[in-house]
Formats: structure tokens, C-alpha cells, sequence
């Protein structure tokens, strides 16, 4: 019994360790739901309810590029460069490097209705050109990514801001709290497709956030210490 | 990686078939490898693994790399999947476990059903992903906008896409020169320093954005732009008997063995 | 000929202003394009882009427009396919004052095709085939006639073996062809080209010009803007000289690089051939005999040879 | 002298060869900087970007890179500070191999400046005075002594006036100068440019060369890639020339411009001058009484306006 013991808290060790070394060079894509993850219900599921959004924001974009062409360029070239600001990697504060999403930028700057639609887009080329996240997976991703983070955004800058001085914090927080909800949305799609035999979808989805969190926590502060750098600069132009 | 996959698709060996066909190929084992038994799963992997490393020649050092990415996903997640926790008060030992840990007043335990469980979703995963990579490493990104817009997807999101890819590019290369440049004058020095350099490029990158929306405006107004962005599907693809007959036929010995294995 | 265009009235006598005048009258209808006394200054600057430029573009030539950075050629190029219009004057299409509504800018587009300094700037669409065929959709033409002229497009510029790649993957020199495909294949009249050499090499040049010639001899007339000095001489059979937003000198680029005084003025250097043409001595011009001044090194160096093989004989 | 470095044996005996090989080692010990038999494949690509280069730039000289876009020459620079790693071989400064831990690697930076082909890419700060203090502040510096430096090389650039001006309201040629001082503020032995002349207009061309000109009196070594063979001529006392990642000839320009035969074949043109001087008719070249081919065209015109003047009088 004690021998059995040892080898499993051996086999343990072991699994951490590959984790932790396999896992940091990939931690700014972790949130990428992998392709084939999600059962084919909940992946359906969550295109179910990614959608609408998606058709929202598509209406609200077609209006605005009716009104004026040049929008349809301007959105473009947005969604590249939001694309090529994730593939950056920046230092995060552990000291391990990540990758800025600037969904909070985008949600402020375009509205977050437009930036689901330019925010699906870029998860949509990470895809094929970056082998991360997946198609089935997408409407998973695209939820938490691409609605969810720019709403969180949206909210807690109009909130945040509207009170005097409060630009930078509100640019801060916007920035931050739209990647951390991301991860706890992701870390809820996780627990509802796999619940704990024990504790059930509460206790999954405290493992899950549990271990994202090592990584997501310091990265939602560096990029909101980022956004509000380049805000500054941007600023000053 | 950016661009390797990109310029792989444009050179693989299976880059003549009809974009049409390796899509729906691919998406049709997608579908099987969500819904088939590990059995189905593990051939269907190597079947399509086949397909990307024999028959495009994708360099399998590239698709290992792929594959190792979406292992270290699995094993990111499998703590979560395989460790269950309960009060000590609480645990009973018939819950199956086959093995456990007792911290303080709390044991952690695995049980077999957890195993099987990440066992079955590394498998299913797996499948899944060796589908989705058949696509990136045969299909071109331009083929894959040639049958969006053959099949109907509004012309907003092709055009939005065919700007993206066009700009994804021009940018990068602009962001990597501008990095390039930050190193040859001595910058990128401790955590600080690195954090605030990577500010400055994106600073640099937003503006050098900006002033090529503002060209690429006035350039498109010179060539006759109005609202759309039209342009020629021009492709010259062949079919192959060949690869048709395996595709049809691997399908189907597919969904037969997940069918008599009752599916 | 060589009209310098100066306000400094006092530089000519009016004998001959009228002299020039009427011959500028009987040019100008040859002119496909002219500008009249354009002005235009960019929202919020100080200083104007263009002022009160007046100058034409005699059809059939291969025109070379010379002048510094931010002496108004790129903002001339805009106003002559209508993109920017004049706060003051007009441009003339073939005799006529351009019109500035939607049908007939998209003409007015289609006959002045504009080839701008960076190709990634003009490229748009994901792979050549794809690129080229972009003006002429927007011609909304039938699909046939636009792939057929895209084929044979790619054909005359020798780039059929790239039709499906990228753009991306393509070198300076290639785009830079693509981006001249893109607007030869509408067809236009004249032809303008912003610094279309720059960063090429010399074999990237030397493919370059040839193609130009090509389409000069097939009808187009061109305008290229240009630092080249040594190019501009070379190539030119007419050479235009800007200066802060006006014309200061135009004509034969012989007649051009012949006022030494007003391009010592503007800081611009004379053609190396030039140079040493008029420093040889004048015997040995004449035993080379050339009517002209030689364009270019080659034609100089075969001069110089003609006559050290006579010398032998 | 010039070497060809060739790879074809039978196009040299071997006496030749070991005089060469002999001179080469007695030159190294006077190079700044070695690349010795470096490799270098970019990760993805099929064919190396540098393929054996071995070469050497001699401490103290203005040299010339030349080669067409894509022989190779921006990886090699990119080599020459360490930013890149070669595959194979090795880069040498001053005689030492470099070595690549992080102390080492920054002080290299600091001593070999790279100015890049677009200053966009290279203007990092807001306004000029911050980004000419951006390597000095990377370096740690106290913030007197960066402040003292910057005014100092502003004023020696002429920039004073624009130190606050935001840097995208500069003209290209005063981007130009602002990347040059913003590496020049921190001493290099050696200048690295990447075709700094090219979209430059002749007056910002002839600022640009007279700032390289007191550079190098103030004892840098400066290497410039170029394609503009002229400039070449008349700037450098040594030529380098690269072709698909290797370096296949070097020496005084007047040599390496001689070999008109492998310049032929990478389709590289040779100075218009060189070959004016040639043409000429060799009494007249006595006359002229040059010891050396003239470098420029002014050099040029002035030997034969001298001896016009002499036959008059």
C-alpha cells in the first residue's frame, strides 16, 4: 500500500513538473480552448450562444460601412493589427511572457458590439495561421474572448472613467478585467463540460480557474499595465 | 511559427485538389472524431497524420511541434480533470479511487473514471486536432476566402478578411523590424525595460497602422474603390481519382467500424 | 525649347513671355493633362502643397517630373485622377476641366492609372491574380471579360507563374510590377509613377524600365517622378521641374539641364553625362559628331569608341 | 589589389591564390570587424541567407556593401552587432570572436552602430531629443551625463531646433539624420548603414554624405550597403561585393571596379565615370595627367576643364 503510494505521489511530481515545463512558453494561448476539447454538444452550445452576437455586431458594422466606406478598411486593418498585437510576447510580471490581446483597447476605442466581430475574426486567423484554438472550439473561444471581454471592458471603463481623473485606472481595469473574465468564462465552459465527481461544476470550475490563474492573473495586470502605457503614449501624440 | 504555417499551406504537395474538397474532407472527420469511439479516434489520427506528413509533405517536425503544443494544453487541463477532493469526514474509500493523498482534513484522490475520462478526451482531442491541422497545412488562407465567398458568407467578412490577411503581414514584418531595431540599440533590459519597450512598439505599430490605413485609402480611391472590395476567384485546381477514392473510402470503413462498434 | 516659368518677370523680356506664351497656347492642345493654376493647401498646414500650379503633360511622352521632397508631386499626382481637388484652379483632362462627380471620377480613374512610391501601400487582395483583377471589378465589368484581361495582363508582364501566390511573398521588385500590372490591366492613357525605383537594384531597375518602354510604346504616355537624375536624362523626352507647390522650368531635357544657373538654385545636380559632355573638349565633340547630347553612359562610351577605332583605321 | 573571391578554383592559379591568401591574413590583424565562414539559414527558409561569408572590414576606411536585394547583406549586418547567431562560424571584433552572453553583447552594441534601411523603423521615442537619449538610457546612464550627451551630438547634427518636435512631423531626410545621431550619440568604432540614400532628394543626399564625411574624420569606420554604384565610387576607399551570401569580391574601388567581368555577371553596372574614363581616348587621358581614375564626375570635368585652359593659353 505505502509502495503504491509513493510511486503515485512520484507520478504526480512528475506530471506537475512536465506541466509547468511544457505549460509556460504556451501560457498567453492557454485560454485557447484546443480543438476536440469540448464534447460536440457543448461546442454546438456555445456557438449557440456566441452567435447572436456576432449577428448584432455584423448588423451594427454593415450600418456604420454604409454610411461611410472607408470603415470597412479602417476595421481591417484594426483586426491585423490586433492580430499581430497577440502574437507579441511580452514580459510578464512572474518573469514568464505572455501575450497581449487588446481586447480592452479595441472594446474602448470601436464599442464591444464591433469588437466581437473583429475579436472572431482575429481568433478566427489565430486559428489558421497559429494552430490555436480550433474550429469547433471557436464559438467557445469567441464567447469568452470576443463578447464576454469586451462587454467587461466596455462596462468598467464607461464605469470607471466617468468619474474625475479616473481615465487611467478606468483604462487600467478595462484592460485587466477584461482578460480575467475571459479566464473565468473559459474556466466555466470547462467545469459545465466536465463537473467533478465530487462537488460537481462548482468544484471543477474552482480546479480549473485554480490552475489558469497562475498564469492569467499576472498576465491581465501586465497587459492592463501595458494598455495604460500605451494609452499615455498614444496620448501624447 | 507566424508565417510558417502560412507558407507551408501555399507549398504543399496536395495544394492542386479543390480547396472545396480538402475542406469538407476534413470537416467530415472533424466531425467523426467528435462523436466515434477512442478505436475510430486513434486510426482516424494516424489516417490524417498521414495525409498532412505523407501526402503534403508537410515537415513533420513542424506538425509534431503542433501536436506537442496541444499535448501541453491536455496536460495544462488534466489536473483539474483527473484530481478529485473531498473532506476526510466526508470520503468514503469505494469511490473508485486509485490513488490518494491526504492533506489536513482533506484527500485528494483519482479516480478510474477520471482516468478513462482524460484518457477518452486526450483521444477525441487528438483526432480532432489532426482534422483541423489538415486543414492549415493544405489549404492556402486565399483558398479558404475563395470558397467563403463561393458559398455566400456575406461580403463584409470576406473583405474584412482579405484586408486582415493582406495588413497581417505588412504589419508584422513592421513589428519585427521595429523590434529588431530596439535590440540593435541596446533595449530589451529586465522585466521593466522589456514591458515599456513593448509599449513603445505598440505605440509605434498603432501610428505606422494608422498612417497605412490613411495610404491604403487614398490608394484604393485611385483604383476605382466605392464600397466593395471585389475581386477575381481566379483558381486552377485538379481533381485527383486517387486521393477522392481513399478519402471516400477511409470515410466510410470510419463510419462503418463506429457503427458496428455501435455507435 | 525650355520655357522656365518664373514669377522674377524681370528675368525675361516681354518680347519674349509673349514669345512663350503663345507657343504654351499651341502646346497646350496637345497636352492630355494640364493643370491650370492650381491651388491647394492640406487641412491644417501652414503652407500650401500646390501654389497655383500650371503645367501639362504633352501626350505621347515619356515625361520625368524632378523636384525635392515635399515640393508638391505627390500631391500634384492626387489631383490629377481627382482624389484631392484644387482650392483654386482646375485641372484640364485632354482640354477639358475635369468634373468632379462619381461617374465621371471612376472614368477619370480608369484613364490615369496612379502608381504609388510604396507598393505595400497599393496592394490589397490576397494572392496577384486576385490583385490585378481589383480595378476591374470595381469597373463592375462581366466576370470573363475581367479574367481574360487579367490573364493576358500577367501574361505581357510575365508573371502568370505567380498568379496564386501570396503577396506577401513576394520581393520589393516583384510587388513593384504587380502594383504596375494592377493598373495597366484598366488600360489607361497616362501613366503616373511616384518614385518607382527606389530600393531596386540594378538588375530590378533595368526590368523595370524595359517594361515601361514597353508600354510607352504601346501608346501610353507617362509620367514618372523621379531623383534619378541620371534615369531622368536617360529615359525623359521631356523633363519637368517643381518647386514649393509650382512649376519652375519645363522642356527638352537638354534645354533643361542646360540652365545651370536655376538647378544650381534648387539644389539639383546636372546628369553625370551632361557633365562631362560639355567639360571634353570641343574637338573631340565634334569628331564624335553626335547631333546631340549622349543620354547616357553607353551611348557616350560608344561615341568615344567609334572614334579611338577610327583613329586605328 | 583587389581579391576575387571565388569558388572556382581554375579562374586563379595558385601562386596567385597563396600571395592572396598570405596578403589576407597580414589584413586581418587590421580588421575591425571578421566574419569568418559564417552560415546563417533563417528558421523556415530553404536556401541560407549566408553561405560561407568570410570577409573583412578594414578599421578606419569608408567601405561600400554592394549586392542585389536578398544577396545577403542586411543578415550580415544584423550578424555584425549580434542580434543574429551565425549557424556556423564565426564573427570577429577587433580579432576576438564575439561572445554571446548578455554583458558582452551590449557593450558590442554600443561600439557597432546599425542604421536601418526605413529610420521609421528605427525611431522609437515620441520627439527627437528622446529617442537620440533612448541607447544611452538602455546603457543605464546617470540622467546629466544622457542629457549633456544628447545636446551635445543635437548640436553637432545641426538639430537643436527640432529637439522637441514629434518625430512623424519630420521630413524623410531628417528622419534619416535623427536614427543616424540617436546611434552616433553612443560612440561606435563602426557605422553600419543600410542604403541610407535611398528616397532622398540630392540636397538631403549631399547633407547626408557630408555628415557620414565628419563622422569618418572623427575616426569611425563606417560600412554602407548601397545600390547606388556612383555614390559608391566617389565615397569608398573599399569595396565589398555579396552575392547569394557570400562575399565575392573585394578591394579599392578602382579594382574591384576593373573586374568588369564578374561585375557582368552578378549584373552590377560599373560607375558611369570608370567608364567614361575609359572610353577616353587615351592621349587625352595622359593629358589629364590623373594618377588615379577620377572619382566623380566633378573630378572628372575638372581634369578636362584644366587642360581646355591649358590649350587656350
Amino acid at each position: 500500500m505505502r509502495g503504491r503510494r509513493t510511486v503515485a505521489s512520484g507520478l504526480l511530481i512528475t506530471g506537475f513538473l512536465v506541466y509547468l515545463l511544457f505549460n509556460t512558453p504556451q501560457t498567453g494561448h492557454a485560454m485557447h480552448i484546443m480543438e476536440g476539447y469540448l464534447p460536440a454538444g457543448w461546442s454546438l452550445f456555445w456557438w449557440a450562444v456566441f452567435l447572436p452576437f456576432f449577428f448584432l455586431g455584423l448588423r451594427q458594422v454593415q450600418r456604420i460601412v454604409k454610411e461611410k466606406p472607408e470603415f470597412k478598411l479602417l476595421l481591417g486593418v484594426a483586426g491585423a493589427f490586433a492580430f499581430v498585437l497577440s502574437a507579441l510576447k511580452i514580459p510578464s510580471v512572474t518573469g514568464s511572457s505572455s501575450h497581449p490581446t487588446g481586447t480592452g483597447l479595441g472594446a474602448i476605442l470601436f464599442g464591444p458590439l464591433v469588437m466581437s466581430v473583429l475579436g472572431s475574426l482575429v481568433l478566427l486567423f489565430q486559428a489558421l495561421l497559429l494552430a490555436h484554438g480550433g474550429l469547433t472550439t471557436l464559438g467557445a473561444n469567441a464567447f469568452s474572448m470576443a463578447v464576454v471581454g469586451p462587454f467587461v471592458a466596455y462596462g468598467v471603463y464607461r464605469l470607471v472613467a466617468r468619474k474625475k481623473g479616473g481615465q487611467k485606472l478606468g483604462i487600467f481595469f478595462a484592460a485587466a478585467l477584461a482578460d480575467l473574465s475571459t479566464y473565468l468564462v473559459t474556466s466555466v465552459q470547462l467545469a459545465l463540460a466536465f463537473p467533478a465527481a465530487s462537488g460537481g461544476i462548482m468544484a471543477s470550475f474552482v480546479k480549473f480557474a485554480g490552475i489558469f490563474a497562475l498564469t492569467q492573473v499576472p498576465l491581465a495586470i501586465s497587459e492592463g499595465l501595458l494598455t495604460v502605457l500605451v494609452w499615455n503614449w498614444l496620448q501624447a501624440y | 511559427m507566424i508565417g510558417r504555417i502560412d507558407s507551408l499551406a501555399y507549398e504543399n504537395r496536395l495544394k492542386r485538389l479543390p480547396p472545396e474538397q480538402k475542406l469538407l474532407f476534413s470537416l467530415a472527420m472533424l466531425l467523426l472524431a467528435l462523436i466515434s469511439h477512442p478505436l475510430v479516434q486513434g486510426i482516424l489520427f494516424v489516417w490524417m497524420s498521414v495525409w498532412i506528413v505523407v501526402y503534403a509533405r508537410t515537415p513533420w517536425r513542424i506538425y509534431f511541434v503542433v501536436v506537442a503544443a496541444s499535448v501541453a494544453f491536455l496536460l495544462a487541463g488534466s489536473p483539474a480533470l483527473l484530481l478529485e477532493a473531498s473532506r476526510l469526514a466526508e470520503w468514503t474509500r469505494d469511490d473508485n479511487a486509485i490513488a490518494s493523498w491526504q492533506l489536513g482534513s482533506w484527500v485528494v484522490y483519482v479516480t478510474a473514471e477520471g482516468l478513462s475520462r482524460a484518457m477518452s478526451l486526450a483521444a477525441r482531442s487528438l483526432a480532432a486536432l489532426s482534422c483541423f491541422s489538415f486543414i492549415l497545412f493544405t489549404v492556402p488562407f486565399a483558398e479558404v476566402l475563395q470558397v467563403f465567398r463561393r458559398i455566400g458568407i456575406p461580403s463584409i467578412l470576406t473583405d474584412l478578411m482579405m484586408i486582415m490577411y493582406r495588413f497581417v503581414f505588412v504589419l508584422l514584418e513592421t513589428a519585427e523590424q521595429i523590434w529588431t531595431a530596439q535590440k540593435a540599440r541596446g533595449g530589451h533590459r529586465g522585466t521593466a525595460g522589456t514591458l515599456k519597450d513593448a509599449g513603445r512598439l505598440i505605440v509605434q505599430l498603432f501610428i505606422r497602422t494608422m498612417a497605412r490605413y490613411r495610404q491604403m485609402y487614398i490608394s484604393m480611391t485611385a483604383r476605382g474603390f466605392t464600397d466593395d472590395f471585389r475581386v477575381l476567384v481566379h483558381a486552377s485546381h485538379m481533381r485527383s481519382k486517387r486521393y477522392e477514392w481513399e478519402a471516400v473510402a477511409g470515410c466510410l470503413l470510419l463510419a462503418m467500424l463506429e457503427w458496428w462498434m455501435g455507435g | 525649347m525650355a520655357f522656365e516659368v518664373t514669377t522674377d518677370a524681370a528675368e525675361q523680356t516681354d518680347a519674349a513671355e509673349q514669345a512663350d506664351a503663345s507657343e504654351q497656347t499651341a502646346r497646350a492642345a496637345l497636352d492630355i493633362l494640364r493643370f491650370s493654376f492650381v491651388h491647394y493647401t492640406y487641412p491644417g498646414a501652414s503652407q500650401p502643397a500646390l501654389n497655383g500650379l500650371s503645367l501639362g503633360v504633352p501626350a505621347g511622352k515619356k515625361c520625368v517630373l524632378l523636384g525635392h521632397n515635399g515640393c508638391g508631386k505627390s500631391t500634384m499626382f492626387l489631383h490629377a485622377n481627382g482624389i484631392f481637388r484644387p482650392n483654386l484652379g482646375q485641372v484640364l483632362w485632354k482640354g477639358m476641366a475635369v468634373s468632379y462627380d462619381r461617374a465621371h471620377l471612376l472614368k477619370l480613374k480608369q484613364k490615369i492609372g496612379l502608381v504609388f512610391q510604396d507598393p505595400e501601400q497599393q496592394l490589397i487582395a490576397a494572392t496577384v491574380a486576385e490583385d490585378i483583377s481589383y480595378g476591374l471589378c470595381n469597373q463592375k465589368l462581366p466576370e470573363d471579360v475581367v479574367r481574360e484581361k487579367v490573364y493576358r495582363t500577367m501574361e505581357t508582364f510575365g508573371m502568370t507563374e505567380w498568379a496564386e501566390t501570396p503577396i506577401h511573398r513576394l520581393s520589393l521588385g516583384q510587388k513593384r510590377r504587380v502594383a504596375l500590372a494592377g493598373v495597366m490591366v484598366l488600360e489607361p492613357e497616362l501613366l503616373l509613377l511616384d518614385e518607382p525605383t527606389a530600393y531596386l537594384d540594378q538588375e530590378q531597375m533595368r526590368n523595370f524600365v524595359q517594361e515601361l518602354d514597353r508600354i510607352h510604346a504601346a501608346g501610353t504616355t507617362i509620367l514618372m517622378a523621379t531623383h534619378d537624375i541620371d534615369l531622368a536624362f536617360a529615359w525623359a523626352d521631356w523633363v519637368l521641374v517643381m518647386e514649393k507647390g509650382k512649376l519652375v522650368l519645363e522642356g527638352e531635357p537638354e534645354a533643361v539641364f542646360s540652365r545651370r544657373d536655376t538647378l544650381e538654385r534648387l539644389q539639383l545636380r546636372t546628369p553625370a553625362v551632361f557633365d562631362v559632355w560639355e567639360a571634353l573638349p570641343a574637338a573631340l565633340r565634334e569628331e564624335i559628331g553626335s547631333s546631340r547630347v549622349p543620354r547616357s553612359v553607353e551611348e557616350l562610351t560608344a561615341g568615344l569608341r567609334r572614334i579611338a577605332a577610327s583613329c586605328i583605321t
